[in-house]
């Protein structure tokens, strides 16, 4: 017979949870309006779901000054953790997701937008990882992970065509045996300290000296493997070119941004303490795998004929490029990771949005796949702001200043740099040269070559509607023009970061 | 003898061990489904051991969650093979490789 | 005075640039009087300042303006009239005047008529920087200006590839004799801080030795070029290429000298280093015979007469090489005059015979063209060495200078060289002017030049009659600046015996020559005669077949090695190696992509690799941690 | 309006080429030569602005870009950049008004503008990160130019072209980090401004390792052999603007930035490295020259000469006194002018012919004479005939490099022999003889457009041959002050006694070979 269990709600702080719960009530109310009245239009649905972003922003932006004030917020059984990272994960979670949200807005329709379930899905998606960022239990993680992996993979099917539904498979079957990783690796952790929060593990860790080793790197195999997985760390990378091939262009820009920094700061929390504390095993691993992750993708992306599936390729490279910030895991590197990521998802987001205003409903013969690059050869003939802008983009990507882009890859090589990983930094540096090969590659079709047949420039913005326009303005503006905006974000990251212990 | 801790575990690796040979194996994609879920609830045995070992729930806790998502799986899995067989009426692996390289 | 030397000095380069507006279009008389008359004022400047110099004895000297300064060096334009300048101012603008008055005549049916004044008194203002800079950068202008003019002039018939050969090797060949000199000027700034003789030469005494010497064989290397010295010298017989007025003033009277003149300006450093001028000196005895042997044999009247500014060139080194650098500066005037004669001479006769330019094709052209024939013929009594003309003067003062300073051996090969002379050059004469008329075989119908043209001869064949008498004023002008030595042999006995045994030996030379080349019997050769065979006449005939030596030896082992360096180095080796890079990380793609099947179970196993292959490092680590110090170290390589 | 005339020099030009987009195609090439003159005009102001007796920098400028990392944009001119900066834009004015391009010449006018921004900023930027992002950004335009308007092999050019340099800078970029890392270790605060830099003396095998990070970034740029292959193909490819903006501009990015950074951070390591890079430099003179001899296409014979003639510069540069280092400045902008103009012939003649190969022609001299002229008078410059503007520097620079070693030096100097063989034999063969080939015998000859261009370049190459003080004053002025910061900064002692102490007389290292 148990007592009653009595908790004082202040101390639940359940403000902690307002991030992660408005996206998902966005989400229900979504599917009550549907349920009242189905086939309204998309834009009501678009619109709901910014202006519940534009909330959720708030509430994080709320959070963040009660962090600056108090430090670190603990909630709900000290499930929550609030920290600078979670602050800032956030943050671009929901900033990215805004850019993301009106891309809908096509021109030609593609019916996976019609569906008010894909807008309920993905406030569902957010609030999973807004979760598995604000937290340090192993289980809210897990939870996280697999509400926003489930909600990712319905989205991708919903594009509705061969191979959406053949990307969303083999994504789904992969993240199951990921998920299986997962849950046994906690399960490791587990058994070794009757805890699955991550700074109990460390604290006991730490108590009993890493006694059994072993099973620590066995318990971090798994995670790693689980980590890895979503960040597409080779030689767990495989989904990722299937899968943003498959799925529609606006999607796998989401994909490639928005999942990714969720788990590198679960990577950060798991990881960094235990490069810390000398497990040198672990700091060789994530060295290889950085250099492998880096160097491999690159390769494939050189030979790549598919402009999406190069990006595909390329975004591997640059989270493989990222990774190095944990495994280098001072607090430079990490804020690195932060600027990084921010600059890197509004370039990306504004490059996977250029191949979606391009889409075609109709696959013309000359092409082989939706976006090989001879369907842009002589783009500049045709639609010479388009090329411009597009060109814009690979410059940013390939780290040519003074774009967007560039000032992050500084500030990583810096960091390893003065971290003392002065080979890493070569092979950054090189990584990137070779990584110049294949967004030239994309430039030169547009710049120097001739039109393959259709001479009306039209075909690259058939889908362009006034929110296409001005989020692929508002990016390409951004990357043009970031090294105005660099200082004040890195005081802010760097302030956080240093702030929540990193 | 008595059962003890170790031999829940040897048991849950066994178990996980037999899934990922299955998801290694598995040309069927329903079979591979069944094969995730032995991964899953193996790790569900030693979750509950562990937790009875130490005394607290939270393992028992997590197994549940764990229980919850695999079947959530599940159902998005399901739903993802209706559609590919019915658009192929095949639910072979080896059919869903229209995009390499 | 600074107003003459300025005169002097651009009154060329202003005849130049008026001639160069013509350039492109077809003749207009007016080039080639303004640039005559300019010539002429320059040469009346030059005499002023002549008589100046004689008079007060000083030196004219200007600063004009700022060349280069760099951290210590500092080069200015500046001039300066001394002795030994005017001297070659008076050669240059005297002789140069006369060939432009001459070449008036001469090229007067050449369409490049406007461009070869313009080329011509460029490079008399080149020349007349090269004698008037008081400083060795500007010496070096100068130098490089008469080579690039030179070019344009040997090549000026540019549409003959024998003509344009000739004017690169001219040009190649001095330029590796101007590195020589280059590097002499840089001896010199680094060791003495400046470039301005004067300061220059104070400086030098102080220098070690070996300093010295190094100084001096470079600056004679860049001499050896200039003035064709062996073994750069087949470029000046080649060099004949070029109109005849452009052999008698460049390569004969003025340009070639220069060596001499760097020679004798820099005397105090050669004073300083008696080896190297003995070293000078035999190789001046020795292109001095070596020069005349090929002269002997020679069927073309030009190469002839090169053959023998060469070999005069010689003496001069000789004179120059054993200190007495008036009597070469005086050597050097005299020759330019009757040298310049003999060039103009034969301008009449190629002109005769529409430029037809073996001798044994003539003949008996005498009776056509008297004054011509008077005026080789006295030329070539003068160079010959015969009192009383100019030669006999200068030159055997050398042969005196020579026997004074016991060098026994250059004595006798320059005796020799005398008679070799003396022979080839009333061979020619012999075989122009006397004898059969064998032209008629060949159906030419030679004519007298223009009156004018003759006329404009006039001058230099005055003073190669008599040169020789201003040797007294002459020598108490110059040695107020050069070494005074009188070279006498005090033996009056021997004194006679050796000039009158020298005059008897040169004139049975010359007799010999019109003995054998004037005979009825001299027939045009075609190369069956005895003589034709033998083999030293294959020898000189083909210049000790040098020039085949640098054609095979030199020229085509670079000309190969340029492509196989090409060919092979840049595009098979260093250039393949970055595409091969490149190339390499591509295939590399292409090979592994095959990992990326797109088959699904391929996928999951390379998931559970990964882990497999992660977990089995763990295992190796476990492992490891006993020598974890040695990995330590390895690892702090990687920076980790 | 003088404080800030850096940042308009650099801005002007791309602002106006982003105007240029609405001006219409028929009437782009007056509005381009309007703004390149406009600039130009700036760049004289500045010299006639520019105090030569100063040594140190003039017009600086700074604003703070990422004070959080010590990055400032910072601006700055001084003797050895201003005439480069000047040369700059001058050549991107007579390029855009002798521009012979007709298809799309719009993009190519504008790109030109954005190049010659990047060229401007490099040229005066004082900080590091400046510095690199103008470096980098030189090579889109570029990239386009050649990739757009070039020959057959247009694109495999460019993207060799882009990727060699891109790589190379890449791991200059990681020096460059290394540096200021050293500096916050140093001070305890990040900065990337040069003249910071210069105050850091770091041990010399840090140096070491710096200059080789360096020398990398500027070795390909230059190109110095063996990094030279790009220069042959993007040279043959690109349109005659593109070719000459390369040679002229391009290519002195490495040697300047040789002067403005590794001499005077890496006094020691540049000492240590002297000899091998002298030996290097005297492979690209003696080596590309012999390959310039055996070319049978015009383009490339003048591409590979200024492989050569960089040689020379790198050799001046590496003479560490205040002679060498000033003649290798002066000879930048030699070699700018003769090569431009070389190009921009070699265009001339392709613009008629529309093939660069020696053998097509011969007896062209009395087809266009007045091309052959102005031809001849620029080949005489290139083989550094005294009296052109190339001899002072060619002159200064070997001279210089003498105090340090008599025979390399005499090796070096076996440039003028070399140079003169290939590029009498090429004038040879394309200007000399009978006229053989049948399309040659009436050909046009230099027509107005063409003169607007190469009278300029005439007049400029004889009159700094002739009095090239108004710029070798300032420039050695600068010079002096690099030179002594070296000497300073100097630890080990043959460095020491290798670069000269100007502050007492003793500039003469007595040494015997």
């Amino acid at each position: 017979m148990l007592e009653p269990v009595n908790v004082s709600l202040e101390s639940l702080n359940l403000m902690t949870l307002a991030p992660m719960l408005i996206p998902i009530i966005g989400a229900l109310l979504i599917l009550i309006i549907d349920i009242f009245k189905s086939d309204l239009d998309k834009t009501l649905y678009v619109m709901i779901s910014i202006i519940f972003l534009l909330m959720d922003l708030g509430a994080i932006a709320q959070t963040a000054g009660i962090f600056n004030e108090s430090g670190t917020i603990m909630g709900v059984f000290d499930v929550m953790l609030i920290d600078g990272l979670a602050i800032l994960a956030q943050l671009i979670i929901v900033g990215a997701s805004l850019l993301f949200i009106p891309l809908a807005l096509t021109h030609s329709r593609f019916h996976e937008f019609s569906y008010s379930e894909f807008f309920a899905l993905f406030l569902f998606m957010l609030g999973g990882f807004q979760f598995m960022v604000a937290t340090d239990n192993l289980i809210l993680i897990f939870v996280g992970l697999e509400t926003s992996s489930l909600a990712l993979y319905t989205l991708i099917a919903m594009h509705n065509r061969d191979k959406a539904f053949e990307a969303a498979v083999k994504y789904f079957t992969m993240g199951a045996l990921a998920a299986g990783f997962f849950s046994f690796g906690a399960m490791v952790f587990y058994a070794l300290t009757g805890s699955i929060e991550i700074n109990q593990i460390a604290t006991v860790l730490t108590e009993n000296g890493f006694a059994d080793m072993g099973f620590v790197l066995v318990g971090t195999t798994f995670l790693l493997g689980a980590i890895g997985f979503k960040l597409s760390l080779v030689p767990f990378h495989t989904w990722a070119p299937d899968v943003y091939e498959g799925s529609s262009a606006a999607t796998a820009g989401f994909m490639s941004i928005v999942p990714k920094i969720a788990l590198f700061v679960v990577a950060m929390r798991m990881f960094e303490f235990l490069i810390h504390s000398g497990v040198v095993w672990l700091e060789i691993i994530l060295y290889i795998v950085v250099v492998v992750t880096m160097t491999a993708a690159n390769i494939w992306a050189l030979v790549q004929n598919d402009v999406k599936r190069m990006l595909a390729y390329s975004s591997i490279s640059h989270a493989g490029f990222v990774m190095a910030a944990v495994l280098i895991g001072t607090t430079q590197s990490n804020s690195a990771l932060f600027l990084y990521w921010i600059l890197f998802s509004f370039t990306n987001l504004g490059a996977f949005s250029m191949l979606w205003i391009s889409r075609q409903k109709h696959l013309p013969l000359h092409q082989s796949s939706d976006h090989s690059y001879n369907k842009f050869a002589g783009m500049v003939q045709t639609a010479p702001v388009a090329a411009t802008i597009m060109g814009l983009f690979m410059l940013s990507l390939a780290g040519i200043p003074p774009f967007a882009l560039f000032w992050g890859k500084l500030y990583m090589i810096s960091s390893a740099v003065s971290g003392g990983y002065t080979v890493l930094a070569l092979i950054m540096a090189l990584n990137s040269a070779i990584a110049g090969y294949y967004y030239l590659k994309l430039i030169v079709f547009m710049f120097m070559r001739d039109p393959v047949i259709n001479k009306d420039g039209h075909v690259f913005v058939s889908n362009a509607t006034h929110p296409l326009r001005t989020i692929i303005g508002f990016a390409a503006v951004g990357t043009i023009f970031a090294f105005v905006a660099i200082n004040p974000v890195l005081e802010f990251i760097t302030a956080l970061v240093f702030k929540s212990g990193y | 003898m008595e059962i003890g801790l170790n031999h829940y575990l040897v048991l849950s690796t066994i178990l996980f061990s037999i899934g990922l040979v299955g998801v290694m194996r598995r040309k069927n994609l329903l079979m591979l489904f069944f094969a995730t879920e032995i991964l899953l609830n193996s790790v569900n045995i030693s979750f509950a051991a562990i937790s009875h070992f130490y005394g607290d729930l939270t393992g028992q806790m997590f197994a549940f969650f764990v229980i919850a998502i695999a079947a959530s799986e599940v159902a998005v899995g399901l739903g993802l093979l209706i559609v590919w067989h019915k658009r192929h009426n095949a639910i072979d692996l080896d059919l869903m490789s229209t995009m390499k390289g | 005075m600074e107003l003459l030397l300025y005169t002097a000095l651009f009154a060329p380069l202003v005849g130049s640039l008026f001639a160069a507006l013509f350039g492109a279009s077809p003749k207009t008389l007016v080039t080639g009087v303004v640039t005559s008359l300019l010539l002429g004022v320059s040469l009346v400047a030059s005499t002023i300042l002549l008589i100046f110099v004689i008079t007060s004895g000083q030196f004219v000297h200007v600063e004009m303006m700022t060349w280069i300064t760099a951290g210590d060096l500092y080069i200015p334009f500046g001039f300066i009239v001394d002795q030994i300048s005017v001297t070659m101012m008076m050669v240059v603008t005297l002789v140069s005047t006369v060939v432009h008055v001459y070449a008036i005549g001469y090229m007067d049916h050449d369409k490049g008529f406007n461009r070869f004044f313009s080329w011509l008194s460029a490079f008399v203002f080149s020349m007349m920087v090269l004698v008037m800079s008081d400083n060795f950068a500007g010496l070096f202008i100068g130098w490089e200006g008469v080579g690039l003019c030179s070019w344009g002039l040997i090549g000026f018939w540019y549409q003959k590839e024998s003509a344009t050969w000739a004017a690169n090797e001219a040009f190649i060949m001095n330029r590796i004799a101007d590195l020589g000199m280059l590097i002499g000027i840089f001896l010199i700034y680094w060791n003495t801080g400046t470039l301005q003789y004067h300061e220059a030469f104070a400086a030098m005494p102080a220098l070690e030795n070996a300093t010295l010497v190094w100084i001096g064989i470079f600056l004679f290397v860049g001499a050896m070029g200039k003035s064709a010295q062996f073994p750069l010298h087949t470029w000046l017989a080649d060099a004949m290429e070029g109109p005849t007025p452009v052999s008698a003033l460049i390569h004969a009277a003025t340009m070639v000298t220069a060596g001499v003149y760097l020679v004798i300006r820099s005397h105090e450093l050669y004073a300083l280093i008696p080896n190297v001028g003995l070293f000078i000196a035999s190789l001046g005895a020795f292109v001095a015979i070596f020069a005349a042997s090929m002269a002997l044999v020679n069927r073309d009247i030009k190469r002839v007469i090169a053959y023998s500014t060469l070999s005069q060139l010689g003496y001069m080194f000789v004179a120059a090489g054993l200190g007495a650098y008036w009597v070469a500066l005086f050597h050097l005037m005299a020759h330019a005059f009757f040298k310049a004669l003999l060039f103009l001479g034969a301008g009449n006769v190629m002109h005769a015979m529409d430029s037809e330019l073996d001798p044994f094709k003539m003949g008996g052209l005498g009776k056509k063209m008297k004054v011509t024939m008077i005026m080789m013929t006295l030329a070539s009594v003068a160079l010959a060495g015969i009192y009383p003309f100019a030669g006999f003067f200068s030159k055997d003062l050398i042969l005196e200078a020579a026997f004074v300073e016991q060098h026994y051996i250059i004595y006798t090969v320059l005796l020799v060289t005398a008679g070799l002379t003396a022979f080839y050059s009333f061979r020619i004469i012999a075989l122009i002017f006397h004898g059969e008329e064998r032209y008629k075989l060949f159906g030419f119908h030679p004519h007298e030049a223009y009156k004018f043209m003759l006329v404009a001869m006039s001058p230099l064949l005055l003073l190669a009659i008599i040169a020789g008498s201003f040797k007294l004023s002459y020598f108490e002008m110059v040695t107020n600046l050069l070494p005074a030595i009188e070279y006498h042999i005090h033996h009056p006995l021997t004194y006679w015996v050796i000039t009158l045994g020298t005059q008897l030996f040169v004139i049975a030379a010359i007799f010999f020559a019109y003995k054998k080349y004037m005979s009825k019997s001299v027939k045009v050769p075609d190369g069956t005669s005895a003589m034709e065979k033998s083999f030293f006449y294959k020898l000189l005939i083909n210049q000790y077949y040098i020039p085949r030596f640098y054609e095979e030896y030199l020229v085509k082992p670079y000309r190969e090695l340029s492509c196989v360096f090409w060919k092979h180095v840049d595009q098979k080796v260093v250039d393949a190696t970055v595409d091969g890079i490149a190339n390499v990380i591509y295939i590399t793609g292409e090979n592994s992509r095959e990992m990326q099947s797109g088959n699904l179970s391929t996928m999951l196993k390379w998931m559970v690799a990964g882990l497999v292959a992660l977990l089995s490092l763990a295992v190796v680590f476990g492992l490891a941690t006993r020598h974890s110090d040695k990995i330590m170290l390895i690892l702090s390589g990687l920076g980790v | 309006m003088l404080d800030n005339i850096l940042s308009i020099l650099v801005f002007f030009p791309a602002i106006a080429a982003i105007f240029g987009f609405a001006v219409a195609k028929d009437s782009i090439r007056a509005y381009g030569v309007a703004v390149a003159f406009i600039e130009f005009a700036l760049s004289l102001l500045l010299w006639f602005s520019f105090d030569s007796s100063v040594s140190g920098m003039q017009f600086m400028e700074m604003v703070p870009l990422v004070p959080a990392f010590g990055i400032n944009y910072i601006l700055g001119v001084d003797g050895i950049s201003l005439f480069i900066v000047i040369l700059a834009s001058f050549f991107t004015m007579i390029g855009i008004a002798s521009l012979g391009e007709t298809k799309n010449v719009k993009n190519m006018i504008i790109s030109l503008l954005f190049l010659q921004m990047t060229m401007a900023g490099v040229f005066v930027a004082l900080d590091a990160i400046v510095f690199y992002v103008f470096w980098e950004l030189s090579l889109v335009p570029m990239l386009y130019i050649i990739g757009a308007w070039g020959g057959p092999l247009r694109i495999y050019a460019s993207v060799k072209f882009f990727l060699y340099t891109f790589t190379g800078s890449l791991i200059m970029l990681v020096g460059m980090l290394f540096m200021a890392y050293f500096y916050y270790q140093a001070t305890g605060t990040w900065s990337f401004a040069f003249l910071e830099w210069y105050r850091l003396i770091l041990p010399e095998t840090f140096q070491l390792w710096l200059f080789g990070a360096f020398f990398i970034g500027f070795a390909i740029k230059v190109p110095m052999f063996p990094f030279h292959t790009w220069l042959p193909y993007a040279h043959g490819q690109a349109p005659t603007i593109g070719s000459v903006i390369l040679a002229a501009i391009l290519l002195k990015m490495g040697t300047y930035a040789f002067i403005r950074l590794s001499l005077p951070m890496f006094p020691d390591a540049s000492v240590f490295f002297m000899f091998p890079i002298a030996i290097i430099a005297i492979i690209m003179i003696i080596y590309t020259a012999m390959v310039a001899y055996a070319q049978e296409d015009i383009k490339q014979v003048v591409a590979y000469s200024s492989i050569s003639h960089m040689g020379v510069i790198i050799l001046g540069t590496f003479a560490l006194n205040v002679e060498g280092i000033t003649g290798s400045i002066f000879l930048m902008i030699a070699h700018g002018v003769v090569s431009g103009a070389l190009f921009l012939l070699v265009g001339v003649i392709y613009d008629r012919r529309h093939t660069k190969m020696m053998a097509e022609f011969g007896g062209l001299a009395s087809v266009m004479p007045r091309y052959a002229t102005i031809f001849g008078i620029m080949l005489m410059a290139s083989v550094g005939l005294p009296l052109t503007i190339n001899f002072v520097g060619e002159f200064l620079s070997l001279l210089g490099f003498y105090q340090q070693s008599h025979i390399l030096t005499l090796l070096a100097g076996i440039a003028i022999i070399v140079g003169a063989i290939y590029m009498l034999s090429a004038y040879k063969k394309m200007f000399f003889g009978e006229v053989t080939n049948e399309e040659n015998r009436n050909l046009p000859d230099v027509n107005k457009r063409e003169l607007v261009a190469l009278v300029p370049l005439v007049l400029i190459t004889v009159w700094l041959g002739v009095y090239p003080k108004p710029l070798l004053d300032p420039i050695s002025n600068s010079v002096k002050s690099v030179v002594q910061l070296m000497h300073d900064k100097a630890i080990s002692e043959e460095a020491k006694t290798r670069i000269p102490n100007l502050m007492d007389g003793v500039t003469r290292v007595k040494e015997t070979n």
